[in-house]
């Protein structure tokens, strides 16, 4: 049911001047959805249709309220970044009623119908983190966590996947998990205090990139040698730390691409085409060896 | 009538760094005003606390009709039938006079607060201490002398048994004295108990029955009202004192201070006239007559619409303070706890706030030596204190006022406005205060001198300068000012307009 | 203009900001003066206007409460996780939460009034609390609402939304709590001079347990409302939004030295944040760009009006 | 005790707080007390600590400084972006930076002093502008901080923090203003009682010029050494410090309706706030549960000198 959304049978196909698209991203405060609004940006101006983006700053309700601001402008196709999969709900039934499509990037919705979800699994990118984490650490020793916001979806999903791939790993220890908030800052600073009470670590997995190069600064000369670190995301200074060596890997999303997608669909839909209901952009590991990839 | 109701024995209170009270002894009677007599710093207000639940006393007890009671709180006091009106202002400023009036027990109908029967009742407390002003004014808009009006009608709410008035007429003009001095004797006709501070001893005879003399926070003496003032002097102060004023006239130099038709429309209008160097002038008037206005607005804390001011030939910029001091400027203002003192600060700090900026040498200010300085007018003022790093809060109410007043006495400006100066000062340091003013005087300063205490004006000013509604409406020389004349002059011009 | 009508203005200046940044906005986007768009303000503007009303007690006061997110969170997550998880009926979990909002809210007037500590630090310690215990108890996790309270999030007759009712409601039961009754008069005084009114018999004490616990109250029915407008009551709901309440308060006239505000006035300045942000949504300015633009129009508007005021003067 | 001792000790009640949580941590943690962790402790304290000395200025007047967090991000941002992107030489860089606090908090005094604005709006206002700009600047990415200023993060000959340094020379410069210059003296004044201190002839406005443009270069200077401890700028810095910082010199014994306040306090407000969130993550405590206990230290803190200071009295 690709196309249920759509309402846009009327607009004729080709004048994509008249498709305004709304977007709201769950924040800009991290350049992962900095990255994603490029990609977005990028299509949409490729493709000649207005598009609107705001910013939630992580307010399920904010993003609400975004959300219901954009049918008032008669938008013809919404994206919405959900800051939370069940919060993101009700907004996506308010674009429901007065008939416009919604498309849920990088994080999905819960509990209502969107015409399409462009994401990649956070679930499953966790368990990557784990199996990478214990390859480079040649599957024994201990481990710390550093978490994000305590009650995001993002941090529970990625968290989630972790723990679950790292039991495959008898011999790794998970020793410790703290919140560092998806902040860089705080990264530093947790770190440094974890390696007071745990200075034999040798792995470290952290929930964004962000984090983890907050922990590399705090690791100094360890990191990348006696400690590993893996973060997620693969934003560019992620992956320039890789390139340098310090950081093992990145579970790389290709936000550029998320956006893209989305907004490819969202004019697709919004002209009344028919959609795929999924499109899953692939999370891939990051490492030195496959950098390349990723930095071209 | 005259039985005991209310009696204090062996009070003991202590503060950090000083024992207030030291066994305080008293006998109240039905149907008599007791007056409370001490220096600043005796322990008057301390001793009346404790009757209305502000504070508890560490030793000693109160006896209310033979039988002993604690008194915790307000509350306590109020339901025991002891009213208390205080030496600093107990009102909310941003709320109506009505409110103020019932604060904390409005009428109420159906549990919500009845608005029109508060205000009813209100209208008539304000008729009751002759005040004409309407229930829904704010309080904070009114001045300091209506203030107090407003504070002995809150008192008289409450119909209590036991009425406390710690210096209500500290700020009040003669005949705002004579409105109190009838509803006091009304009350004390029906048997109210009526505790009475003063520094003002002349009322002592008018209203008085007994008087309890407080020194170094304990009694010494229980004396009847018709004592003389030279005794009572003696009591308080341990010494007599020769003369309450001791002006000592020079003989005037140029003009320092020249104010020409100075006018805010609805204040003040016109407003001329000169201070010449050497020379004290008192400007005298009812309450609202504008006095304090025209203070402010020529210190350049308010703006006016015309007229100027020339102080030592300088001709002021409106509004600039900082111009006016530099150009040698000082003002003292009437109400020292909104307008002059930090009270959360040390004495130290308030003394050396006028002088900050001589002190200060290349952005850095020289703290020990304004701390040497505040020591010399602290000792010359006589400011009682348990050291200059006391908190000025915790001062008596006369303590403070010599606080304000030395901050300005540092200053050393050629020109001196004094707001109500001596407001709540005892007759001793009145005295030091007086013979200030003559130093100043003496080297070559002026002296504006605003006093709604006609006997200070009279005996301290070599002119008399009266105001009323806004206007000068003349001006006395010293042998001709006696308080009849310029009672004459303030009230003439007043009459014909106002309507009661 | 009439002498009444200046006082009246004068009194209610972020009103005349409020109509000159609606009209700017119709002029500026034709999609601002629908009426389904200003009842999305309306709705958009409820939770923090019901914040800030609870807020304004405390302010009043001369008090600060930080801790109205957090509480708002807690009471949400303690009805969901009562009803859902632990199979409570819903109005029996509705009342523990309002519950929970007054008790969060006593536990802050306690600190502060026998434990004398500064308003700041014990509603400081509060966000904090409350909002770890809404994530223990929710294990970080949304937690679904049930349905019937969700309808609190809904609309009426295919128009009216009930968080705007809500709104209302609680702004007219705030403003008769401060004109009419004894508390709300007590707040005044307290706020104006603690030490008359403690002088004057009122028991101060007393009084600031009732005015926080009306502000956890507000809370938690804010948060209640949040909620149904998501069906689900997250742990991070609300982070942040004290100062914006608080913010709707100061716009709203009321001066954080206590003694003086209205609840009229917060309203107005809880509208005044919801249009703007609404505006600029409209408008599609860029999200980097739009908090400058907020808060350029905050000090604007209250710029306006204390020139006004002073002009006036 | 003697009694310049007790004094000292009722002025200094924080520190009393701060060494106990001390002990009762160095009992629960092996860990804690090492050299090495207690300069960890002070590198973290830093940040904060210098935005709060900035903000203690700020709070003694009687004002509060909510754009503290903003304006520290905002200066790291330009200092970055000048010198990495436009390839300014990194001196001019940094002196630019700091004068964009200079300019940020002179922006917050005029509205406060010639608008009549509330200082929460205003800075209020600020703290979005602030951050606004940055993230425009930025265009939401991190920017890399140039090598030299980067050392700023540093250590020192293997063991002092260049962090600790910093903090503490502010620390010293804000006691030094505060206690021995004019218009530290002002401030002081000015809290006290506004109009007294305006009749006894300080410059009031410009004092609140002064006063607010300190507490913007101290923000600089706190951006700086952030963003030199991660050799990055991001526009997203310091986002919420504001409170923390407001935290420090409350804490610290000042009082947010002015006139009291040191910068001794501050310093041993941030200290508290350091070892909290140091020690939880020593002690491994989950991170639902941090909150709540940082929220109840935090509260027992206060309380234990308050309660001390009475029963002293
Ligand atoms: N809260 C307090 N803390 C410390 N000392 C105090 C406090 N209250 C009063 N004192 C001290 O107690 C003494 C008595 O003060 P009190 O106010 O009773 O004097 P008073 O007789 O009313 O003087 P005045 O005529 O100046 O009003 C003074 O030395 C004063 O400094
Ligand atoms: N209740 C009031 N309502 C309106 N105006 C008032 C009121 N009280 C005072 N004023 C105005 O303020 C002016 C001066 O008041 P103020 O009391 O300061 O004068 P003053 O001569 O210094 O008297 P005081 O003896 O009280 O110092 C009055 O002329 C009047 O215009
Ligand atoms: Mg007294
Ligand atoms: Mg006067």
């Amino acid at each position: 049911s690709g196309g249920s959304g759509g309402s846009g049978g009327t607009t004729a196909p080709g004048a994509a001047g008249d498709v305004k698209i709304g977007m709201s991203v769950s924040t800009l405060n991290n350049p992962y959805f900095v990255q994603l609004r490029a990609g977005a940006e990028e299509e949409a101006k490729k493709l000649g249709v207005p598009l609107t983006v705001t910013d939630a700053q992580n307010d399920a309700s904010q993003q609400v309220n975004q959300v219901q601001n954009f049918t008032s402008q008669n938008m013809k196709a919404i994206i919405v970044n959900p800051v939370d999969s069940d919060a993101a709900a009700p907004a996506v039934k308010a674009a429901d009623r007065v008939k416009i499509p919604v498309i849920a990037v990088d994080r999905g919705v819960n509990g209502a119908e969107v015409a399409q979800t462009v994401a990649s699994d956070n679930v499953a990118g966790g368990k990557l983190a784990a199996q990478e984490l214990a390859k480079q650490m040649g599957e024994k020793g201990k481990v710390v966590v550093l978490q994000g916001v305590p009650g995001t979806s993002a941090s529970r999903d990625r968290g989630q996947g972790f723990s679950e791939g790292i039991k495959a790993f008898p011999n790794i220890q998970v020793v410790a998990q703290q919140p560092a908030d998806f902040d860089r800052t705080k990264g530093l600073d947790v770190m440094t205090n974890l390696l007071q009470s745990n200075p034999d670590i040798s792995g470290v997995f952290a929930e964004n990139d962000e984090m983890a190069l907050g922990a590399i600064k705090a690791l100094g000369a360890k990191a990348g040698k006696e400690v590993k670190v893996v973060g997620f995301d693969g934003t560019p200074d992620g992956l320039k730390a890789i390139q340098a060596g310090t950081l093992a890997a990145s579970i790389a999303q290709q936000p550029k691409l998320l956006g893209q997608q989305a907004v490819d669909n969202a004019v697709k839909v919004a002209k009344g085409e028919s959609i795929q209901k999924v499109v899953a952009v692939p999370v891939k590991v990051a490492t030195k060896e496959n950098i390349a990839e990723f930095t071209g | 009538m005259n039985q005991e109701i209310l009696r204090v024995e062996g009070l003991r209170k202590r503060f950090p760094g000083v024992l207030a009270l030291d066994g305080v002894d008293l006998e109240l009677r039905t149907g008599e005003v007791h007056v409370l007599l001490g220096e600043n710093g005796a322990g008057k207000s301390t001793l009346i606390k404790m009757l209305s639940g502000a504070y508890h006393p560490d030793e000693g007890r109160i006896v209310l009709d033979g039988r002993p009671v604690e008194i915790r709180t307000a509350g306590d006091a109020q339901r025991l039938g002891i009213a208390t009106i205080y030496q600093e202002f107990n009102l909310v400023p941003d709320l109506t006079v009505g409110e103020n009036l019932s604060l904390g027990r409005p009428p109420r109908r159906f549990g919500f607060v009845d608005v029109k029967a508060m205000h009813r009742k209100a209208k008539e407390l304000l008729d009751r201490v002759g005040l004409d002003v309407d229930p829904r004014t704010r309080i904070g808009s009114l001045g300091i002398a209506r203030m107090q009006m407003v504070e002995i009608a809150k008192a008289l709410a409450l119909d209590a048994r036991v009425l406390i008035m710690d210096e209500p007429t500290a700020v009040l003009t003669t005949s705002e004295v004579e409105k109190l001095f009838a509803i006091v004797r009304q009350l004390r006709d029906q048997g109210v108990a009526v505790v009475f501070i003063t520094h003002h001893l002349e009322e002592i005879a008018q209203i008085g029955d007994t008087v309890t003399v407080l020194r170094d926070g304990r009694s010494v003496a229980e004396v009847p009202a018709n004592t003389p003032e030279n005794e009572l002097v003696r009591l308080m102060v341990g010494r007599p004192i020769d003369q309450q004023y001791p002006r000592a006239a020079e003989e005037p130099g140029q003009a320092l201070l020249k104010v020409e038709g100075l006018t805010r429309r609805g204040a003040f209008e016109d407003v001329s006239f000169e201070v010449r160097a050497g020379e004290v002038v008192g400007l005298a008037g009812l309450v609202g007559a504008g006095r304090t206005e025209v203070a402010r607005a020529i210190f350049g804390a308010d703006r006016y619409d015309s007229g100027q001011v020339e102080v030592d030939g300088r001709r002021l910029r409106p509004g600039d303070i900082d111009g006016a001091m530099a150009a040698g400027l000082g003002l003292v203002p009437e109400d020292r706890k909104g307008q002059g003192l930090l009270l959360g600060a040390d004495i130290a700090e308030n003394l050396g706030l006028v002088t900050l900026g001589r002190a200060t040498h290349a952005g850095f200010v020289d703290r020990a030596g304004q701390r040497t300085a505040a020591a010399k007018v602290a000792g010359q003022l006589g400011v009682r204190m348990s050291g200059l790093g006391q908190e000025v809060r915790t001062l008596s109410g006369g303590n403070q006022q010599k606080v304000v007043i030395g901050k300005w006495l540092l200053a050393d400006v050629s020109v001196l406005i004094l707001d109500e100066p001596t407001r709540g000062i005892d007759v001793g340091a009145k005295v030091e205060i007086y013979q200030l003013i003559n130093s100043l005087t003496a080297s070559g300063h002026a002296v504006l001198m605003i006093s709604s205490d006609l006997p200070e004006v009279i005996g301290m000013s070599d002119r008399v300068l009266v105001m009323a509604r806004g206007r000068l409406v003349g001006e006395l020389p010293a042998d001709e000012a006696t308080q009849d004349a310029v009672m004459a002059l303030a009230v003439a011009e007043v009459e014909g307009t106002r309507v009661q | 203009m009439s002498s009444k009508t200046r006082v009246w203005l004068s009194e209610n200046g972020a009103l005349v900001a409020l109509v000159v940044l609606a009209v700017a906005l119709s002029l500026l986007s034709s999609d601002f003066l629908s009426v389904s768009n200003l009842l999305n303000v309306g709705v958009q503007a409820a939770v923090t206007a019901i914040l800030a009303f609870g807020a304004t007690f405390v302010i009043i006061t001369g008090g600060i409460d930080l801790s109205v997110g957090s509480v708002a969170a807690l009471s949400a997550i303690t009805l969901a996780y009562l009803s859902t998880t632990s199979g409570l009926p819903w109005p029996l979990a509705t009342l523990i939460a309002l519950a929970v909002g007054v008790v969060c809210g006593l536990a802050n007037a306690a600190l502060i009034a026998y434990g004398k500590l500064p308003p700041f630090i014990a509603t400081l310690a509060m966000l904090g609390i409350a909002r770890g215990l809404a994530l223990v108890i929710s294990q970080g996790s949304p937690i679904a609402m049930p349905d019937e309270v969700s309808h609190v999030g809904d609309t009426i007759a295919g128009y009216l939304p009930v968080p705007v009712l809500v709104m209302v409601v609680m702004g007219v039961i705030a403003a008769v709590i401060l004109n009419r009754t004894y508390v709300g008069r007590a707040m005044y005084a307290i706020g104006g001079n603690e030490e008359a009114a403690r002088l004057s018999g009122i028991k101060v004490n007393r009084m600031k347990l009732v005015t926080y616990a009306l502000s956890g109250g507000f809370a938690a029915v804010a948060g209640i409302v949040l909620a149904s407008r998501l069906a689900s009551a997250q742990p991070q709901a609300a982070a942040g939004y004290e100062l914006d309440a608080i913010a709707a308060v100061v716009i709203g006239g009321a001066s954080l030295s206590g003694g003086k505000g209205r609840a009229f006035g917060t309203f107005v300045g809880a509208l005044i944040l919801a249009v703007l942000r609404n505006g600029l949504n409209l408008l599609s300015v860029s999200a980097f760009w739009q908090q400058v633009v907020i808060g350029v129009v905050i000090a604007l508007a209250v710029l306006v009006d204390t020139l006004r005021r002073r002009s006036a003067n």
